[in-house]
């Protein structure tokens, strides 16, 4: 409740009833502000739960060899990902198309991955050769279990190279991608 | 600073944004203090003007303005324990575990929530014996004291639907307690009297009604959890609209 | 009839309702007679 | 209230005579009108207390929950009933009242008594004494009959939560509370029982309906339940004529019926108590 200024005083000798008085309405009202402050700032904490019970991000897949030459669609469906081989070793291709997150497909005559949503189509290297898709697709961080030697793989550690527009779509060498931890010589 | 403060302050209330969201000034001269009840939608709830009386706490007490205080904060703690909660026997313990342990303020909001529940039943008692005792109750309000016994009851079913949502062992038997009961109810509860003559068994009595099969499960629970967060606060929120349309339209009966 | 103190505590679940329900039934009884005389006091 | 305000060029608004009759008809049922001396502007003073007090509330709330916070014990499981299990505490003065009663007595008759009399108080309380302020002198059987009610709920309540223990036998506060009681050594006995070999009646049945077997102790039984209400009913009309005159008919017998109701609650508790008498009244559908 702003008092009105009593007739005749300039705003500059603000009397010591005054003084007290607004600095008991800033500390009874900032009291008030920082209790609500402190419960609006905790509800928000609230809302990011700690504990995720969604599937583990760090799966196993098998051992190497039980992984052919080519795409491998078989755990696509459980895990969301292609296991692909090739001449010099073992990759895994995210199945997420980076245009708006729908699950491509792989057409294995035409050798190629497309994507039902808009039409994105990637080649088996990830690059992009059609569609509206702005990047290639993520390939997961494997490793091997020193153990009992299966693949492990970090599906939310993921290589994102810059691809380089080509008349044939986005490209990224494919020599630059074979690197550790995201390519298996095995 | 105190007079940037004002400067600010005369040009922010002259715009046509501010103007247009407070239709009064500042409350402090009588005039916007008036405005202020008119042209609030939750402040129009009072009068402009009140006896001294009624400042005093020793008639009401502040009973019903504290059960009405208790209604909303368990709404709202209410809406805070949805957002973690799902009625399925399988999942709603572990919800409630979730909610007492790894996250942040869920003990807080459930407690919270718990203990206005219990704080409201008790209440709403309180308040019903003020009433009473005031003779509050005489004409020409006697239908607001009906409402107030609707309330009462839906208070008690509400607190009661809540209390089986966690699934722990202490919610389970207190509610089967309960539905025990209903089955025992005449004429339409199969173990109640004249039940077995009208046809009544276990699976078209009452208690099947209220469970939504034979046993405390899954379909009670959800029944239980739908009655609890839509049902019966819309019941109740609109009767408490009538009960205070009714305490303005016929102003208070005390020295208020 | 048994003793009545041992268990079931007849006589003392009797006693301790007789007691219970008077003196609350005294109490509420108490609380409007005193406010009573408090309002008159007031007007 | 619509304004007399005449707008050159558009429609005029005039006051008629149909609007005057509404006008004087809103007028009546508006809001009482409060004379402007001894009342103050609701905002800041009531506004400010009603902010005082919620927040006097949350701290409170906020400080039971950091004492006790909300309990969570294991996961429900059918198969497994804890021992003793208790229903919310504003349920166990009805859960209470299963020891005594059959449970469609005390878990349906007596709550939907309960209500419907709750209901039933401002038609059937004549007095105009008493409105909107704290008064004993004036309003006597009202609030010692109200008092006794709320007294009894609340008293079923405290033994329900803090005296009943394993089995929902009694436990006094200085008793172990997880060992169990001894068996219960008293065995209940009908009235009817009672009446047959005190009385020595004969067995013979005096008439059937259907499954039900009427005995004499047992029409007896109805003539003690039934005499009960009648003498309940007929001394206040005999002696307290002006009491009667008062309510009038309809509202003396439903007060009459609810306060001997209320009454009868205690009487059979403490008839199960002192005198083991397990059922007042045995009928093949229903017992008191």
């Amino acid at each position: 409740m702003a008092g009105a200024e009593q007739k005749g005083e300039s705003p500059e000798d603000v009397s010591r009833r005054r003084f007290f008085t607004l600095m008991s309405l800033g500390v009874g009202w900032g009291g008030v502000v920082a209790t609500l402050g402190g419960i609006g700032a905790g509800a928000a904490r609230y809302m990011f739960p700690s504990v995720l019970y969604e599937p583990p991000t760090v799966f196993k897949i098998g051992l190497p060899s039980g992984y052919g030459m080519g795409v491998d669609t078989k755990l696509k469906k459980e895990r969301q990902v292609w296991v692909v081989r090739n001449e010099r070793g073992i990759y895994v291709l995210v199945a997420i198309c980076r245009h708006l997150g729908c699950t491509p497909n792989w057409f294995s005559d035409q050798k190629l991955f497309r994507c039902p949503c808009h039409g994105s189509i990637y080649d088996p290297h990830g690059n992009v050769v059609g569609g509206p898709a702005p990047r290639t697709l993520w390939r997961s961080a494997i490793s091997l279990d020193p153990v009992d030697g299966q693949i492990v793989v970090d599906f939310n550690l993921r290589q994102d190279p810059d691809p380089v527009g080509t008349p044939e779509g986005l490209m990224v060498e494919e020599a630059s991608r074979e690197v550790e931890p995201y390519f298996l010589k095995v | 600073m105190w007079e940037l403060f004002q400067r600010i302050r005369s040009v922010v209330n002259k715009t046509q944004a501010f103007k247009s969201i407070f239709r009064h000034g500042f409350p402090n001269n009588d005039g916007n203090r008036a405005l202020v009840m008119f042209s609030n939608i939750i402040l129009h709830l009072h009068p402009v003007r009140v006896r001294r009386g009624a400042l005093k706490i020793k008639f009401t007490w502040c009973l019903g303005g504290l059960t009405f205080f208790f209604f909303i904060l368990l709404a709202i703690t209410g809406v805070f324990l949805m957002f973690y909660y799902v009625p399925d026997t399988n999942r709603a313990y572990g919800n409630i575990k979730d909610l007492g342990t790894v996250i942040f303020f869920g003990d807080l909001f459930r407690s919270l929530h718990r203990w206005s529940a219990h704080s409201m039943v008790l209440f709403v008692w309180l308040h019903m014996t003020r009433v009473f005792f005031t003779g509050s109750y005489k004409p020409p309000r006697e239908f607001n004291w009906v409402v107030g016994v609707i309330l009462l009851s839906t208070t008690l079913v509400l607190s009661w639907t809540g209390y089986l949502l966690p699934w722990d062992q202490l919610a389970l038997w207190a509610v089967t307690v309960g539905s025990k009961m209903a089955e025992a109810s005449p004429l339409i509860g199969k173990a109640g009297p004249f039940g077995a003559e009208l046809g009544m068994n276990a699976n078209n009595d009452i208690t099947f009604a209220l469970l939504g099969g034979t046993v405390v499960g899954q379909s009670a629970l959800l029944r239980f959890y739908v009655l609890h967060c839509l049902a019966l606060p819309l019941v109740t929120a609109l009767f408490i609209a009538i009960h205070f349309w009714r305490i303005r339209k016929d102003g208070f009966s005390g020295p208020l | 009839m048994d003793d009545l103190w041992a268990y079931p505590y007849r006589l003392g679940i009797g006693i301790f309702m007789v007691v219970g329900t008077f003196l609350l039934t005294v109490l509420f009884i108490g609380f409007t007679a005193w406010l009573e005389r408090d309002f008159k006091k007031d007007k | 209230m619509p304004q007399k305000s005449v707008n050159p060029g558009s429609m005029e608004i005039k006051i008629d005579k149909k609007s005057d009759d509404l006008l004087a008809r809103i007028k009546k049922t508006a809001l009482k009108k409060i004379g402007p001396e001894d009342t103050v502007l609701v905002w800041p003073n009531l506004v400010y207390l009603e902010l005082i007090a919620m927040m006097f509330a949350l701290a409170i709330l906020l400080f039971l929950c950091l004492y006790s916070p909300a309990p969570l014990e294991e996961l429900a499981s059918a198969d497994t009933t804890p021992n003793p299990t208790k229903a919310p505490w504003y349920f166990l003065g009805l859960q209470e009242l299963l020891v005594f009663f059959d449970p469609w007595l005390a878990g349906v008759v007596l709550p939907s008594l309960i209500m419907v009399g709750l209901i039933l108080i401002p038609y059937i309380d004549p007095n105009p004494k008493g409105k909107g302020y704290y008064t004993f002198s004036e309003r006597k059987f009202s609030v010692i009959g109200f008092s006794f009610g709320l007294a009894l709920w609340y008293i079923l309540i405290v033994v329900g939560v803090w005296f009943r223990g394993l089995d929902w036998s009694w436990y006094w506060p200085w008793d172990d509370p997880h060992m169990h009681q001894p068996a219960g050594a008293v065995k209940l006995v009908d009235l009817q029982v009672i009446l047959q070999s005190t009385l020595g009646l004969s067995e013979t049945p005096v008439a059937t309906l259907g499954r039900y077997v009427v005995s004499m102790a047992n029409l007896i039984t109805w003539g003690i339940f039934v005499g009960y209400y009648a003498i309940g009913f007929a001394i206040p009309f005999l002696i307290f004529r002006n009491f009667y005159n008062k309510l009038g008919f309809v509202r003396y017998n439903l007060t009459m019926f609810f306060f001997l109701s209320m009454l009868g609650v205690p009487m059979k508790i403490f008839l199960r108590l002192l005198a083991d008498i397990k059922y007042v009244l045995v009928t093949p559908w229903f017992n008191i």
